[in-house]
């Protein structure tokens, strides 16, 4: 299935965008799309941090991402 | 009482305190983080911040309902500026009104030093031969 | 840069924000002190302050003087309201501009608690019935 | 010599007035000025607490008083 995700910071600068199409298996984890994320965007993998927030709260890393849901990367945070 | 606010508009600490002050409280404590002029001896020309606009509502609405559960906080404002700022401008303010003035100053504390954690928002520092995502890299 | 003020005018936190952030910091923390209507559940109808002003005036300075050797602190503004004050009133407003914000804090908080403690001005506390020093008797 | 002796919050309600001369012996020092006081003001003993200033300053016990010198009744204060 293809998931909408949103990227900010320095992480849009590494995918691009601000929104992009990914394709992922059916019941995939929060842990598994960051790997696969890895994978394709290397950069990805040497911020000091990336969180991924489904559906508007920071989600753990079994989640199971469902069509639909809105999937969001965090880089490090840096508010305030 | 919590008042949270996101705003491409410069931020006015006066409408945070007076929120804050409604209450009845004895004792207000204000944080107003500003851009400075330069980051370990670099000059900055501006920032840029964005925010995951509802995330960043809600995770600032959570940090001031946890303020007001640990600490007897009467009110809450923290109000957040997102866009293009320039030095000088105030970032963010927070005001927390407390009975007695140890907590509201552990209060505001805690809440600014939570919302650099885990809030949504990010920002970039422009300098004149460059930019950068702040906190982005190890 | 140090300003003191002691006046029988109401209190503007802005007037002390601004000169706290005109010279430039990152961070600014602001503690306003407020007429509460009650103490320990004993209704308050105003409040009066009076002051030794010059040695006020020269207390508060000295403190200031003493936080900015203690902290790298840029500004510091304290205002302190004498005369009739009604419920609500701010009876001081303190702003300490700081590089980095625990400093602010850290800063703001010994100024109003050291000024508690050494600077010579008193508050009487007028109720329905009756009226008292405060902190007069042990 | 008289000293001329400024009291201020409860203090002025127990001397019964912002300023009063005072009749102390030529060198006399803080303590012994407040012991006078106490004499004539017993309530001022009953204080939690009553510095005195001289000349703007806080006053240590040994400080010896002069002719012209402000002096001033300091109770408990309670700004901020």
């Amino acid at each position: 299935m293809q998931v909408k995700i949103l990227a900010f910071g320095v992480a849009k600068d590494i995918v691009g965008s601000r929104q992009f199409d990914f394709a992922i298996s059916d019941h995939t984890t929060v842990e598994a799309l960051r790997k696969n994320l890895h994978t394709q965007y290397p950069a990805l993998e040497k911020l000091a941090s990336m969180a991924i927030a489904v559906n508007g709260e920071y989600a753990s890393d079994e989640v199971i991402i469902s069509s639909g849901d809105e999937v969001v990367l965090i880089p490090p945070v840096s508010g305030g | 009482m919590i008042d949270i606010q996101l705003s491409e508009q410069e931020l006015n600490a006066q409408v945070c305190i007076d929120f804050a002050l409604s209450g009845g409280a004895g004792a207000v404590d204000v944080f107003i983080g500003t851009v400075r002029d330069q980051t370990q001896g670099r000059k900055v020309v501006q920032l840029e911040y964005e925010a995951y606009e509802p995330m960043a509502i809600s995770e600032m609405r959570k940090i001031a309902e946890s303020a007001m559960h640990r600490w007897p906080v009467q009110r809450i404002a923290i109000h957040h500026r997102v866009g293009t700022l320039k030095i000088g401008d105030a970032a963010v303010v927070i005001a927390v009104s407390t009975p007695h003035r140890a907590e509201a100053f552990e209060a505001c504390k805690w809440i600014i030093d939570t919302i650099k954690q885990t809030v949504p928002i990010w920002k970039k520092e422009i300098f004149e031969d460059g930019e950068v995502w702040v906190a982005a890299h190890p």
